[in-house]
C-alpha cells in the first residue's frame, strides 16, 4: 500500500511469517524475561542460554504486531553465537537507529545526535523505516529491551 | 422530533477538526470511546471565560471571582440535571473518571472495607476500575470477585445472588468501552442492594451515549469523563448519593475543602467542595457545561436513536462485506449495546490493521483499551476497535469496510 | 535587553482580557497570585489542539493519537527545561498544585513515614501544603513541626538545625502566597539535607515569578500550578528526582499507569506515566507548554526585574499616600519578596475593602488566602492581599492607592 | 459610593459599629456554636439562654466583615425573647429573602420561588440590599446558621 513500502519491507514480512528461533528454552538454567509494550499489548518472551560470555541459544515468545515480532526474530538470529560485549554495542547501534529520531519527535532541539557504534546491522537495517512511523517504534524496541532484561536477570 | 432523521451534517458542521483534512486525508475518527471530539460551542465557552471572565472562584470578594464562581457552579447545575441528579451537591468534580474511581476506593474504600470484605468487579472492566481496587487490596487485604463474561462480551449476570453474597460493593461497567455490551443495570442494582452491597458504576461510556437518570438507575456511585462527551480534558464527574458523600473522609487536602485549619488539624467544608481540593478545572468545568448544553438540544433519545441506527449498520455492512473474515465480538442486537466494535480481521494483528486503515485516515484503535483481564480472557493481545458517535454516518462505515480490504492485500498470506 | 524597560503595554495587548471593560470598568487585575490571567498564545494552542489534533494520547495507532501525544510530551520537555530539569520523566503533571503535594503525602509518605517520624512546614504554608500532611498524620501518626515566621512575615530560618533534627522530610513555600516572603533555599535545602531530611517545596508562587532551577535549588520535590503562571486551569506539576519516583508506589490507578494488570495484580509503567492514571489533562498540558514558550520569551529574568521595581513603587507610593493608615505585611525590602501584599487600611475589615475596591474594578483578594494558622498568627480573620504581575504597571498601584480613598469616606468612624 | 449604597445601609453599618449582645454566657447551660465561613474568614459565636422553650439571652462573639458582624448583631436583637418556633420562622424568612436569589444566580431556572412566611423582619430587611451582592449573601447568613447549629447542640 502506497506510503507504507518503509514499514513493511519484504524482509520484515517474511521474519513475521516465518519466526526465528520461536519456542522455550529451561529456565535456570537459561535467563528469561518477558517484555510488555503497555500501550498496544504487545508481548515478548525472551530465553537466552549463556556459556561463559557468548549465548549459545535464544528463544522467542510471545504476540503482538508484525514488527514487534519481526524485530525479535531478526534479533534472535543477530545474537546467537554472539558475546554480551557485542550485543551490548548491536543494542546501542538498533536503539540508535530508532531513538535519535524518537528525540527528534519529541521536540528535542538540542540537536546533537550521539554517533551510533559502527556496528554491521545485517536484517536488522530493514527495521529503519519504522522511524518514519513513530509509535512503532517502542514495537520495534521492546524485543531489546526484553534481552537487555533477560541478560540483568 | 422523532421522525426526522438524525442530522449528521449538521453536527459534523459543529465539530472544526472535520473542516480540513488531516494529514492530507478526510477524517475518519472512529475512536470516541477513546476520546470524543469538541462542538465549537464548547471550544468557545472556554475561550469566553478566559477572555472574559477568568479568576479564582469562591474566593475572592471581587466582581469577577464571583462571575467565575457563578459560570462553574452554573454548569454543576446543569451537569447534574443532565445525569436526573436533583442535589447538585452531590455533583464532585475530578481530573477525570479515573480520579473519580480512586476517590470510591480511596475515600469510602479505605474507611468502610477491612480484610475479609468483598468487592465484586467484572472480567470486562477497564483498568480504572480494577487498579484502584487492586491497590485497595493491597493495602488493606480485601477480596475482588470477577464476574464472568458472556460469548457474546456481556458481563454475566446469571446467579448473581451467589456472586454477590457478602460483597460490600459492586463496581461495574454500565457499558464496555470493549464490546459496546449495556449492563442490565436494574438486575445489578437489585440483587447487589438486596445482598446489602452498594453499587458504583463506571459510567465513562453510558452518559455520552443514553439518557442517563441517576434516580431512576437507584446506584451508588456513577464516574465519568467529560472528553468522551464532547467536554475538554481535564474534568471528570463523579456523583454520589449525598449521605454516602457527607460521612466520607476527604481524598485530598488543601484549599477549598475546609472549614478550618490549625497547627492541630482540621475541619471538612460542606458538599460538594469537601472533596474538590485545590484550584478546580475552572475552565473545563464550564466547557463541560456547554457540552452538556450541545448534547441536550440534540436530544439523548435521538443520540442514542441514531447510534443504535448506525450500529446496526455498521454490523450488516461489515458481515455483507467480508463475511466470516470479520469477528466482531460483542452483543449481536444492537439494542443491547453501544456503537463500540472491538473486532479482528483475518489473522491481521490490529495493530498493523490499524496501521493500515490510518493510511486512508480511518482512525481506529489497537491495542487492549485498558482492559488487559478480558484480553487474556479472550485469547489476545489487542483487538481493533471503532466506536461511533454523533459525527458518524454510513459513509464512516463504508469507509472502514473498503479499507479493510486493503489490509487483506498487503497481509495476504 | 536589560537596559530597555519592560513593556507593559505589549504584554497587556496579548491578554484579551483586557480588551474591554469588565462590569463596565477598566479591569485592574491584582490577583494573580490567585490565578493569572492568560495569553492569547495559550488559549490558541488549546483551541488549535481541539481543532486540529484532538485525539486521546499513547493509545492509539492512528495519526491524530500520534500527533496528540507528540505534542503532549513536546510540552512536557519544554516545562522540563523551564525549570531546569534535564529529564523529562521528572515531570509528573497533576490536576493542580494540591494533587502534586497530596501525591508526595499519599505515595512518598505513605511508605516512608511511620509514627514517630516528623515532616517540617511553617506557620505561613497554605492549606495545600498542612492538610495533606494532617491527613497523613491521623493516618500514620507522624509528628507536624511548624517553623515560626518572623515580624516581617518571612519563614524564621534561625536555629534550623535543632528544627530539623530528626525530620524526614522539610516541606516549605518557596514563596509566600500571603507576604511575598522569598524563602532562602539554599539555607534550607543545606540544612535539611545535613540533618538527613528531603526538601519538598511549594513552588506555586516561585516557578511564575521568578527563574527557576531545580538541579540548582537542589531540592528533591517541587509543586506549582499551571493556572498561575499564564497556563490554563486542569494542570498542575510535581518533578521530583528520579530515583524517588522510581521507589514510589503510585498514588492512583487506572488506565496509562501499568505495565500489566491481571486479575491477581498489576504492575506499573516507567516514568512519568506511572503517576498519570487515566486521560490525561492533554489540551491544558499543551497549553501549559505555550504558557512557557510564552514566559520564556518574555525572559523570566525580565518578569523578576518588572516584578522588583513594581514592587519598589507599590511599597513607596502606599507609604506615601496613606502614611500609617495602612499596614502592609511582609519584607520592606523588594529583593527579598515578590510582588505579594497583604494589607490592612485603617480597621476597615478587609472583606469590606475588597468589596470598595471592586466597586472601580479594582480586583483584590480578602480573605485567609488558604493560610488560616499564619491568619490566626496575625491575630486576624483575613486580610486584603494585592498581587502583581507581568501585565501590571504603576497605574494599576496607583487606582488601587486612589481607591482606598473611598473606603476612609464609607467607613470613617 | 455610588452602587454601594444598597449594602452599606445606615442601619447595616450602626449595627456594625455598634454590635448589640456583645460578649460570651457561660456555656453550660447555654448552648453555643461557633460558625466559620470558610471563604472568606468569618467568624461568629453564638451562645444562647433557654428557659423552655424561649431565648432569654444572647451573645454573640467572633470577627468578620461589616455584613457577617452586622448580621449576627441584627439577629441577636431580634431572637430574645422568642420562642424556638417563632425563630424556626423567622430564619426561614431571612434565609428565603437571601436564598431566593442565591438560586436564581446558580442558574436555576425551575422559576418556581417558595412563598415565604409572612414574618415582621424589622431592622432585619436592611440586609436585603446584599442580595445584590452575591458573594456577600453568605456572610449575612452565617450568624443564622450558626445559630440553627447552637439550637442543634
Ligand atoms: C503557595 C501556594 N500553594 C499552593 C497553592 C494551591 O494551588 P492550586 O490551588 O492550584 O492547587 C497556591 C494557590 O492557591 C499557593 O499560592
Ligand atoms: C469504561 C471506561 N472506564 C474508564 C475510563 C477511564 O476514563 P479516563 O481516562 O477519562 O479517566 C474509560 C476511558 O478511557 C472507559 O472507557
Amino acid at each position: 500500500m502506497a506510503g507504507l513500502e518503509d514499514l513493511y519491507k519484504e524482509i520484515v514480512i517474511d521474519h513475521y511469517r516465518s519466526p526465528r528461533n520461536r519456542g522455550e528454552l529451561v529456565s535456570p538454567p537459561a535467563k528469561h524475561a518477558e517484555g510488555f509494550n503497555p500501550l498496544c499489548g504487545d508481548e515478548v518472551q525472551v530465553w537466552i542460554d549463556l556459556e561463559g560470555d557468548t549465548i549459545t541459544n535464544v528463544a522467542i515468545g510471545g504476540q503482538g504486531c508484525s514488527i514487534s515480532q519481526a524485530s525479535a526474530s531478526m534479533m534472535s538470529a543477530a545474537i546467537k553465537g554472539k558475546t554480551i560485549a557485542e550485543i551490548g554495542e548491536l543494542t546501542v547501534a538498533v536503539k540508535s537507529m530508532m531513538s535519535v529520531h524518537e528525540h527528534a519527535l519529541e521536540d528535542d532541539d538540542s540537536g546533537v545526535l550521539p554517533e551510533p557504534p559502527d556496528v554491521e546491522l545485517g536484517d536488522l537495517e530493514a527495521l529503519k523505516g519504522v522511524v518514519k512511523f513513530p509509535v512503532r517504534i517502542k514495537c520495534a524496541t521492546l524485543s531489546w529491551n526484553t534481552l537487555v532484561e533477560a541478560l540483568n536477570n | 422530533m422523532s421522525s426526522e432523521p438524525f442530522d449528521v451534517a449538521a453536527v459534523r458542521s459543529d465539530f472544526p477538526i472535520f473542516d480540513e483534512p488531516i494529514n492530507d486525508r478526510r477524517l475518519v475518527y472512529l475512536d470516541s470511546s477513546g476520546t470524543s471530539q469538541k462542538p465549537r460551542a464548547v471550544l468557545d465557552a472556554m475561550t469566553d471565560f478566559y477572555e472574559s471572565a477568568n479568576a479564582n472562584v469562591h474566593r475572592g470578594a471581587y466582581f469577577l471571582s464571583d462571575l467565575a464562581s457563578r459560570r462553574m457552579e452554573g454548569a454543576r447545575s446543569k451537569v447534574a440535571k443532565f445525569i436526573g441528579a436533583t442535589d447538585s451537591a452531590e455533583v464532585v468534580f475530578t481530573k477525570n473518571a479515573t480520579e473519580a474511581i480512586n476517590l470510591i476506593a480511596g475515600s469510602w474504600g479505605r474507611v468502610n472495607l477491612n480484610k475479609g470484605d468483598a468487592v465484586v468487579l467484572s472480567m470486562l472492566e477497564h483498568h480504572a476500575n480494577i487498579v484502584p481496587w487492586h491497590m485497595l487490596a493491597q493495602e488493606r487485604g480485601i477480596e475482588i470477585r470477577f464476574l464472568p463474561v458472556t460469548g457474546d462480551g456481556q458481563i454475566d449476570l446469571t446467579d448473581l445472588d451467589r456472586w454477590f453474597d457478602g460483597a460490600n460493593l459492586v463496581s461495574l461497567s454500565a457499558m464496555s468501552n470493549v464490546t459496546g455490551a449495556l449492563t442490565d443495570l436494574e438486575r445489578v442494582v437489585t440483587a447487589a442492594h438486596a445482598a446489602g452491597a452498594l453499587v458504583a458504576l463506571d459510567a465513562c461510556q453510558l452518559v455520552p451515549h443514553l439518557p442517563t437518570d441517576v434516580a431512576a438507575i437507584g446506584a451508588d456511585f456513577m464516574a465519568f469523563s467529560a472528553h468522551k462527551m464532547c467536554g475538554p480534558t481535564g474534568v471528570g464527574v463523579l456523583w454520589a448519593r449525598r449521605e454516602l458523600l457527607e460521612a466520607m473522609p476527604p481524598f485530598m487536602g488543601g484549599g477549598g475543602m475546609i472549614a478550618n485549619v490549625t497547627t492541630e488539624g482540621f475541619t471538612t467544608t460542606e458538599l460538594p467542595h469537601k472533596f474538590e481540593a485545590g484550584t478546580p478545572p475552572i475552565a473545563e468545568i464550564i466547557g463541560l457545561g456547554a457540552a452538556v448544553d450541545y448534547l441536550s438540544a440534540l436530544d439523548m433519545h435521538e443520540v442514542r436513536r441514531h447510534e443504535v441506527e448506525l450500529t446496526a449498520y455498521f454490523l450488516r455492512t461489515i458481515k455483507e462485506r467480508h463475511g466470516d473474515d470479520v469477528v466482531v465480538h460483542g452483543p449481536a442486537e444492537p439494542s443491547q449495546r453501544g456503537g463500540v466494535f472491538s473486532f479482528a480481521y483475518k489473522d491481521v494483528h490490529p495493530h498493523d490493521l490499524s496501521q493500515v486503515l490510518d493510511q486512508r485516515g480511518v482512525s481506529v484503535r489497537a491495542g487492549h483499551h485498558c482492559a488487559k483481564p478480558f484480553m487474556t480472557q479472550l485469547g489476545v493481545g489487542a483487538t481493533a476497535r471503532a466506536s461511533l458517535y454523533i459525527y458518524n454516518d454510513e459513509s464512516d462505515v463504508d469507509e472502514l469496510v473498503d479499507a479493510l480490504s486493503d489490509a487483506s492485500e498487503l497481509f495476504s498470506f
